[in-house]
């Protein structure tokens, strides 16, 4: 940005524009573009297969998303559009998750909202929009791309969670989601504002460059900028103590986008995050505050989750404060401040999305009265009934409390391996004990699936129907589980050589 | 008596710590929205500041995104009160408060 | 059969696990399926075991049938698989009792009958895994998959209580292990900074030299979690409600192995890897097992249900065990490794018992029998027998066990074999005082004049038990020879003064 | 003498805003506080001129106090909200006042962080004079449609979630089958 | 054929015996099955004889081992499955074979019509197959075995008629008892083992005969070893189980608890004399303890109505003699009373079965009398066993008890006045029970006078049998001073083969002659007094309720089952169960559940601050923000 700018602008803009390498965005033209068409089709003339049209052009447009990722991902690292984004291995991967997640949850959202006695022709589209939202968090390299992306996704999941707007607790999850997101994004914002004031960029690069140059580690516009990132990050990722919308926000919201919620926007904002400040903070603040703080945040984040879901009833409200549970094990790995960390959180996060999925998926075939019936006692007896749900919640519920040989268990034992390996003793145990506690819930949900007699809910269990696409997604979600439980090798190598990318 | 940076920025801290309070001691939604938005528009003061002093336009270009963001927020948000107050009758978060515990 | 490059460990492990698949095929309602299946996967693997046993060269010490496949190579983990004396025989017991186990359940349980075998092949496949893991990742594993089959075991086959007992052992047991798990990760990072490179592999690991302040630290969460395996006192409150509640096949393998899985970790990773901290520690380990021996007995004393006072018998003889591996000589450590055995069979045929018995009458409780010898005569054999095995009695296998733990002890110091003798005399007090007020005297209960004595299957099953009481019993030293090259490894650390006591006399004894 | 004027302009209209602000949040009638709220808007445009941002301050005007705004005040009044229920939040005062507390001392930590931090970075060489010359649009523009063009294109996408945000939201309400109704 | 190569045979007939009748017993007939029985030990005792009368003569065989197989071994522990026959172990399975086949054959009579008759002559060959262990072990670990075992089937045989309570209550008794007295056993053996490194008995005796001398290690030891033999042996402390025992049948009391059992601990003391030699202190403590329990006993004999509970007061009082002898260092005298006791106290538990069987199980003497001419050859019987057992001159009982006495006066005079004393006690309960039961008037109910007759063939020959060797065993111990023929004591040669008396005389022969006169005179006072008593007057014992005073203390033998029941059973149980309530339930249990509830609870009360009011959400993110900011503030300026 030199005075070179005031020569001849057109010729210039036209060099910039040669130069954005729009391939490396092509999962987000494809999602966009896909979310439009996709939209269209509730404009369809034939009522018959209009829903179909809509669902299926849903899924082929998520399945090309996931394919470009995976496309782009092999790439080599690159900056497109100006620096304003830049795709490498880290991303690529990230992209393949929520693409993947993504179509999961399409998969299972048809049948579910018809049971709801809803069609939402929006739905899929939105879904696509916050994936590519998610994709531009995750591969920005520049301030701005990161807000706006979060923004995105953000706005999409506002309406997502109020997305049935017959139910009043959609809508009051929906209020208390974006009351609560723009209240959090203005720290953010303002974390931006400050990096931006010390450093005069709003590039990652940048800002790393200066603080590492000048050095300006201590500058109070750093720490300032970045404690308020945390914070907006934070909220996001349910970080404690900016996690109490989180219960309510996934008990009111349709089953569905509860595991949208839970699953792949964690994991763009938790990664934004690590890359954010990974990028930005010098090697020297690897022994700072930066990092003790962070660990103190993952104990938090994890204690207080698994506490307060130790006395819960409702089974949605159980898997939120899971969740948060789930992310202070993923915060360890980020204490531990180093960039091959963040590929256990990569794995983590596959694994965490498979099983919360998978668990989810079943759940969603049992729900019925706007999901008013997911408590412990609405699920009694469920295994009973139907067998064979019965053992995939006995792989997912394992899986989720960390019990090998399960996709649960190698990702925290790759999250505790690292927080050992950097001698953060204390975390490594925390986290281990709280894994422990955290059994006490999923054995909970566990023992009132199998054990308890149906007794009331007989009827409404016995009428369970599974199609074909829900089954795929448990299938293939307890597939990964067992998969990722006994064979993590391949996936945690491509993770953590991701993560180096970064 | 020169105005600097710091002015500005004060000032800001200042705007940002008034909406904040608002968010914190209003029950009526949208003047929490209000609130939120006047605590948007501190930061964009703060962006406006930076960018001036340091001679770039980067963070004009921030502060006209952000309210891009949030003409967009406001949209969605207030759909959204509209659809609570169409449930209770009002927009009180006091009474937005049925998933608890 | 078998050529030397067959992977025949592997299969033994797997082949459980082979038999769920097939279940997972079969309709639940074909019942004579599932029994058959089910039966022989645990026979094969019992006729793979035997072969194994036959072959195991005695003569070594080293690692024998081992197999290694490289599983995650970039942290030094590998499928790496192998039995030394003492895992063989652990191995055997484990494929005896599992095939027990299921064969005892043909009849009793009545509900979910596919998912409770599928449960305890999949409980056979963890425990062979944990004896025969060579890798100290691929042994944590083991280690951690069996508790999800116990749990469901006791959760959903289990009696009144069983959603208290089973939540109990489960948690109880995940945070006994939680220390354990940083600790294989720090070894192995250890040895990534002595060797080089990263690795869990015990080749490796058992190389290392730790510093002796961070061999106690390790010492403690390595025994933590193998206490409350074992249950060491005190760490044995879960195991009353977990016995208790459990199903008869479950407190079987429960009592029968998963039990010895503690001891086998003393005696794997405590001893050979923390010299110093055993040293330093095992005074206060013996102070606790001996305080379980006389506690568990005491307790046992005063059980209503037979089943716990099975169970409190079980931390009383788990203290045995535990005195013999911390005594830290070869008398000792012998009979520790013997008395493994000897608990198995004993205590799991006591639990075989009482789960024959309250199939028919549906009580635990002691005085709800009474007389019942005359109208379950063999049954009565049978019990007299197992509770004399339990106790002691020279002639049955409990007592060479016991009394070369005990000599061990004595030699350590002439107190806790003392203590320990103490608890072979309160043994027979509670073990023989129930039989007595369960078997014997007047019928005072209708119902017990017509219990049906036991079938032909259930003979079937005890009667292999039996074998084994008065084998090791009679000639256990065949059995002794199998392990006792490894326990001779393992003692090699311990160049200790206090062992060597009596050694004056070391050279005439013969 | 230009620098006194802009500091009278300055302290003039941060106070009006910094009132106005405060109208917004204390102020019992909704409506009084979007207009306070308008307040504040002007005058903060007016900070941005002060700031030699014109462009910023036209779009301060138009989005904020001329979209933004209208559209909470159409809001207000279409959901004719009573003065009744509008009043400080808090059910007891010992919360009241540990709420204000509270944003007091962030209000104290962020002055502080602002006034000791180091305001640094490589000067971008945009200088009033150049602004006065080319002018704030234009310069602002050359930087959104050349470097900022991936944000700027995705503000587009945001905007249009939004606009089918509002269409469904706004498409049916409760009496469906699923309202919880307890 | 050399009978050496087959005393594998002598362990192994009964232990097939035992097999064959536990197995497939319930299948056979019940006179086969006892046939079976008995048989096997009777082969036992063949072969037995056939090595003793080797072991005899000018060119006696030497003593001599035999392994079977290495039992087991670790460390310092060697133990194999080995036997010893020497001039000890050869008279002691000569005991037990022979006495054990008699009373074998005598309980086809007596069980003829049980229910549960293989079980029985399982129990009883398993029984001589565990006293064989117990005898012929060449080391501590398989004598120990085999003094286990004995115990077990000690337990089984009390236990038989276990559909009564007190039956089984008996024996679990007995069972517990004597595992106290095993623990002192253990602790000797682990004693050895430390020190010496062995259990073999050969090896020790040299180790120890060689080596410097730890009087308080052998005194320590030897102690144990003599703890583990009151257990067996029923010697103060331990002496409780045996009266108890007899609710057991007769023929096992007899062969269990009167004949060879019970003298297991002499035998053990008597083995490991080698030991004790080392160690003066435990030897006076076990003549001690068996003069002390011989008269003590005794005293108890006096009151005590029911026929064999007198019998077993004898047999404990008999056994503190032996214990007397051994601790004097006369061990042949103990071993050569063990012999003769084991004839004579047979035969009078024998006899006094023959009076139950009669008598359709009718135990008490206040319901017998008169009963001389219904069975005469049960009479005549039981009288020769009392006279020997009295010490009348000339009778086996006369030259053992003689012989220890003479040895305890030559060591102590008070104890061999309390021998003394137990000698005329012993008469006078004797004779009081025979005159109770055989003479007077009878006192059982009249409708049974006509069903009462002598026991039939099968029980009446082991009676005669075992008389004439309560007569004649004397002679194999003549003391010399009344060496008539000039044979020498023949016993006391046979056995200093094995084991060398340490008592020394230190009084002349007129002492002996002297010593001799005041014993026959003591015995003569005891039938003199009860012959007035009992005969003359006629006296009978009134009911229970009758008995006060010190009659009352000593019919209720002292009151020590109490004693003992209050204080160390009811202590144990109380203490047990208030541990476990207090300690187990409340705190181990309530400190894991209390763990558990504490965490339950403060998620409980976290809970609550998830009030679903957005308001107090964002305050908490609230004051994370400030936090966060005073946190770098101070991180920076602090």
């Amino acid at each position: 940005m030199s005075s070179a700018l005031y020569d001849n602008t057109t010729r210039q803009i036209i060099a910039i524009l040669g130069n954005t390498n729009i391939i490396y965005v092509l999962p987000q033209i494809i999602l966009s573009a896909g979310a439009v068409i996709t939209m269209i089709t509730s404009a369809f003339p034939s009522e018959k297969y209009k829903q179909s049209v809509n669902y299926y052009l849903a899924v082929i447009f998520l399945s090309a998303g996931a394919a470009a990722s995976l496309y782009t991902a092999s790439l080599p690292s690159r900056n497109a559009f100006n620096g304003m984004v830049k795709s490498d291995l880290f991303s690529g991967i990230l992209n393949v998750i929520y693409s993947v997640t993504a179509l999961l949850i399409t998969l299972t959202a048809h049948s579910y909202f018809r049971r709801r006695g809803r069609y939402i022709y929006e739905l899929y589209p939105l879904i696509q929009f916050a994936a590519a939202g998610m994709m531009f968090m995750t591969m920005g390299s520049d301030l701005m791309v990161i807000f706006i992306g979060l923004e995105i996704l953000s706005v999409a999941l506002y309406i997502l969670t109020g997305i049935d707007t017959g139910d009043r607790r959609s809508n009051e999850s929906s209020v208390k989601y974006f009351l609560m997101g723009v209240f959090a994004s203005a720290f953010l914002l303002y974390g931006i504002a400050f990096l931006y004031g010390a450093s005069g960029t709003t590039s990652l690069e940048g800002i790393g460059q200066f603080i590492n140059e000048k050095p300006a580690w201590d500058n109070l516009y750093i720490s300032a900028g970045i404690i308020l990132l945390m914070v907006g990050f934070g909220f996001k990722i349910s970080m404690v103590p900016f996690h109490m919308w989180t219960p309510d926000v996934y008990q009111g919201t349709p089953l569905i986008i509860t595991v949208f919620l839970s699953t792949a926007p964690k994991a763009a904002a938790l990664t934004a995050m690590i890359k954010v400040i990974l990028i930005i903070t010098p090697a020297a603040a690897a022994s700072g505050w930066l990092p003790d703080l962070i660990a103190v945040f993952a104990i938090l984040t994890m204690t207080v989750g698994n506490l307060l879901a130790l006395n819960q009833n409702d089974i949605k409200r159980i898997m939120a404060f899971s969740s948060i549970a789930h992310i202070g094990y993923m915060l360890v790995a980020f204490a531990v401040f180093r960039s091959e960390a963040a590929g256990t959180i990569l794995f983590y996060f596959a694994a965490y999305i498979l099983m919360n999925t998978g668990f989810f998926t079943i759940l969603s075939l049992a729900a019925v009265n706007g999901d008013r019936n997911l408590t412990l006692e609405g699920v009694q007896g469920l295994a009973k009934e139907k067998p064979l749900f019965g053992l995939f919640l006995v792989i997912f519920l394992f899986s989720l409390a960390g019990i090998p040989p399960t996709a649960g268990f190698s990702a925290k034992f790759f999250i505790f391996s690292t927080a050992v390996e950097a001698r953060l003793y204390f975390l490594a145990v925390t986290g281990i004990l709280n894994s422990a506690v955290s059994a006490y819930y999923y054995l909970r949900i566990l023992l009132h699936v199998y054990i308890s007699d149906a007794g009331g809910n007989a009827d409404s269990l016995r009428g369970i129907k599974i199609n074909t696409a829900c089954f795929i997604v448990i299938l293939v979600t307890c597939a990964g589980t067992v998969w990722l439980g006994i064979m993590p090798g391949d996936l945690i190598e491509l993770a953590k050589k991701a993560a180096l990318s970064l | 008596m020169i105005i600097t940076l710091n002015h500005y920025l004060i000032l800001s801290a200042i705007l940002f710590s008034i909406g904040t309070a608002g968010v914190l001691i209003r029950r009526n939604a949208i003047i929490i929205f209000m609130s939120i938005e006047l605590m948007l528009n501190a930061v964009n003061i703060t962006l406006v500041a930076f960018s001036r002093c340091q001679e770039q336009v980067a963070g004009e270009v921030l502060v006209f995104f952000v309210m891009a963001v949030a003409a967009a927020e406001a949209a969605v948000g207030l759909v959204i009160l509209i659809a609570a107050n169409r449930y209770r009758n009002s927009v009180d978060v006091d009474e937005i408060s049925e998933l608890r515990g | 059969m078998f050529g030397a490059d067959f992977p025949i460990l592997s299969t033994i492990i797997f082949l459980p696990l082979a038999g769920v698949v097939i279940l997972l095929t079969v309709p639940g309602t074909k019942k004579v399926i599932i029994n058959i299946v089910t039966a022989s996967a645990g026979f094969l693997s019992l006729i793979l075991t035997f072969i194994i046993y036959s072959r195991f060269d005695e003569n070594t010490a080293g690692y024998q049938f081992a197999e290694r496949y490289y599983w995650l190579r970039e942290y030094g983990i590998s499928f790496h698989i192998g039995v030394d004396g003492i895992s063989l025989i652990l191995i055997t017991l484990s494929a005896i009792l599992s095939l027990l186990a299921v064969i005892s359940s043909f009849k009793s349980i009545t509900e979910r009958y596919k998912e409770y075998m599928i449960t305890l092949l999949v409980l056979q496949t963890g425990m062979t895994g944990v004896f025969a893991a060579m890798d100290m990742f691929l042994f944590f594993i083991f280690w951690e998959v069996i508790l999800i089959p116990m749990f469901i075991l006791i959760a959903i086959w289990g009696g009144k209580e069983r959603i208290y007992a089973s939540i109990k052992f489960f948690i109880f047991t995940l945070f006994g292990s939680t220390m354990m798990l940083i600790s294989i990760i720090y070894l192995a990072y250890l040895s990534k900074a002595e060797f080089g490179y990263i690795s869990y592999d015990f080749t490796d690991i058992f190389r290392l030299n730790i510093v002796p302040g961070i061999q106690l630290v390790l010492f403690m969460a390595f025994a933590l979690s193998f206490a409350v395996k074992v249950p060491l006192f005190p760490f044995h409150t879960w195991l009353p409600d977990a016995h208790t509640e459990a199903p008869a096949a479950g407190s079987v393998i429960l009592a029968g192995v998963l039990l010895k899985m503690g001891t086998y970790g003393f005696l794997r990773f405590n001893l050979p890897l923390f010299p110093h901290a055993a040293i330093v520690m095992a005074p206060y380990m013996i102070a606790l097992s001996i305080t379980g021996i006389i506690y568990g007995a005491l307790m046992a004393m005063v059980q209503p249900d037979v089943k716990k006072l099975v169970a409190y018998s079980s931390v009383s003889h788990m203290g045995f065990i535990m005195l013999g591996i911390f005594s830290l000589n070869s008398e000792g450590m012998t009979g520790a490794v013997l008395q493994m055995i000897n608990h198995g069979v004993s205590t799991g045929m006591l639990f075989l018992l009482v789960g024959m018995i309250y199939d028919r009458r549906h009580t635990r409780l002691i005085a709800d029998y009474g007389g019942i010898a005359k109208t379950v005569p063999v049954f009565a054999v049978f019990f007299m027998i197992a509770a004399l095995s339990s106790i002691g009695l020279p002639g049955m296998n409990g007592f060479i066990g016991e009394i070369m733990i005990m000599t061990g002890g004595f030699m350590v110091k002439p107190l806790y074999g003392i203590i320990a003798a103490g608890g072979v005399i309160l043994s027979a007090v509670y073990m023989l005082w129930m039989y007595q007020r369960v078997m014997f005297g007047p019928i005072t209960l209708d119902v017990n004049k017509t219990i049906i004595d036991l079938d032909l299957r259930e003979r079937f099953i005890l009667i292999p038990l039996v074998i084994l009481i008065f084998w090791i019993g009679i000639y256990p030293q065949p059995l002794i020879t199998k392990y006792k090259k490894s326990v001779q490894v393992i003692l090699q650390v311990y160049d200790n003064p206090r062992t060597q006591g009596g050694s004056n006399a070391e050279g005439e004894g013969k | 003498m230009e620098s006194q004027i802009t500091a009278v302009l300055f302290y003039g209209f941060s106070s009006a805003a910094v009132i106005s602000a405060l109208l917004v949040i204390t102020k019992k009638n909704p409506v009084t506080s979007a207009i306070s709220l308008v307040v504040t808007f002007f005058s903060i445009s007016a900070i941005y001129i002060l700031l030699n941002s014109q462009f910023i301050a036209i779009m301060q005007v138009l989005i904020y106090a001329g979209a933004i705004m209208v559209l909470i005040i159409f809001v207000i009044m279409l959901l004719n909200l009573r003065p009744a229920d509008i009043e400080l939040k808090n059910r007891t005062v010992s919360k009241a006042v540990l709420v204000i507390l509270i944003v007091f001392i962030m209000a104290l930590s962020l002055v502080a962080i602002v006034s000791f931090g180091r305001f640094s970075g490589d000067k971008g060489g945009i200088t009033p004079e150049i602004i006065a010359e080319t002018g704030s649009v234009q310069l602002i523009a050359r930087a959104m449609f050349s470097k900022y063009l991936l944000p700027f294109e995705l503000v587009s996408l945001l905007i249009t979630i939004a606009i089918i945000g509002v269409v469904i939201l706004s498409r049916s309400g409760p009496g469906k089958e699923n309202d919880g109704g307890e | 054929m050399n009978v050496l190569d087959y005393t594998w045979l002598i362990i192994l007939a009964p232990f097939a015996g035992f097999l064959i009748n536990g197995l497939f017993g319930k299948y056979l007939s019940g006179r086969t099955v006892g046939l079976i029985g008995s048989f096997a030990p009777l082969i036992s005792f063949i072969i037995s004889s056939m090595i003793f009368i080797k072991f005899t003569g000018t060119d006696p065989h030497p003593p001599f081992e035999v392994e079977i197989f290495t039992w087991f071994a670790a460390g310092k522990i060697h133990v194999p499955v080995a036997y010893l026959f020497d001039t000890l172990s050869l008279v002691m399975i000569m005991v037990v074979t022979g006495v054990g086949t008699i009373i074998h054959f005598y309980s086809i009579g007596y069980m003829k019509g049980e229910t549960g008759i293989a079980r029985y002559f399982a129990y009883l060959n398993l029984f001589i197959f565990f006293m064989l262990n117990l005898v012929l072990a060449d080391n501590l670990i398989l004598m120990f075995l085999g003094w286990e075992g004995v115990g077990l089937c000690s337990y089984l045989l009390i236990g038989y008629y276990y559909e009564t309570g007190y039956a089984p209550a008996a024996g679990l008794k007995a069972f517990i008892v004597n595992r106290i007295g095993d623990m002192g056993f253990l602790i000797g053996i682990f004693l050895v083992v430390a020190n010496f490194g062995t259990v073999h008995f050969g090896e020790l005796s040299s180790i120890v005969s060689t080596g410097p001398v730890n009087t308080a290690l052998m005194t320590g030891i030897t102690l144990m070893f003599f703890a583990g033999a009151t257990g067996k042996s029923a010697q103060i402390p331990l002496y409780i189980w045996l009266p108890d025992a007899m609710a057991g049948p007769t023929p096992v009391s007899a062969l269990i608890h009167a004949a060879t059992m019970v003298t297991a601990g002499v035998y053990m003391i008597t083995r490991l004399n080698f030991l004790y030699v080392l160690a003066p202190a435990s030897m006076a403590a076990v003549a001690v303890a068996g003069g002390a329990t011989a008269l003590f006993a005794a005293t108890i004999g006096i009151m005590q109505m029911d026929i064999k509970k007198v019998l077993a007061y004898s047999t404990i009082s008999q056994l503190g003699y032996m214990f007397m002898a051994v601790g004097v260092g006369a061990f042949s005298a103990g071993i050569f009373h063990l012999v003769t006791h084991a004839f004579f106290k047979a035969l009078l538990f024998l006899g006094s079965g023959s009076v139950i069987y009669a008598l359709h199980h009718e135990q008490d003497m206040r319901g017998m009398g008169g009963l001389m001419k219904k069975l005469p050859v049960t009479f005549f019987t039981f009288l020769t066993g009392t006279l020997a057992i009295s010490g009348t001159p000339f009778f086996s009982g006369f030259f053992s008890k003689d012989e220890i006495l003479w040895r305890v006066y030559n060591y102590n005079f008070y104890l061999w006045c309390a021998g003394l004393l137990a000698a005329a006690i012993t008469s006078f309960y004797m004779f009081r029970l025979v005159f109770l039961t055989f003479s007077g008037k009878p006192r059982f109910h009249e409708h049974d006078n006509h069903t009462i007759h002598e026991s039939p063939v099968i029980m009446t020959i082991p009676l005669v049998i075992l008389a004439v060797l309560s007569v004649a065993a004397g002679a194999l111990g003549i003391p010399h001073i009344l060496d008539m023929f000039h044979t020498g004591n023949i016993f006391e040669h046979f056995l200093a083969r094995s084991v060398a008396d340490t008592a020394v005389t230190v009084y002349g022969n007129n002492t002996e002659w002297m010593i001799t006169g005041i014993s026959v005179a003591a015995a003569l006072t005891g039938f003199l007094a009860a012959f007035k008593i009992y005969w003359k007057n006629r006296y009978v014992p009134g009911d229970d309720s009758t008995i006060t005073g010190l009659k009352k203390v000593i019919y209720n033998k002292y009151y020590v089952d109490e004693l003992y029941r209050h204080t160390i059973i009811s202590g144990t149980i109380s203490f047990s169960k208030t541990v476990y309530r207090y300690f187990d339930i409340l705190i181990i249990d309530g400190l894991v559940n209390g763990t558990g509830r504490v965490i339950l609870r403060t998620g409980e009360r976290m809970r609550s601050m998830q009030t679903g009011v957005v308001h107090d959400y964002m305050f908490s993110m609230i004051l994370g923000v400030t936090l966060l900011l005073m946190y770098i503030l101070a991180d920076k300026f602090l």
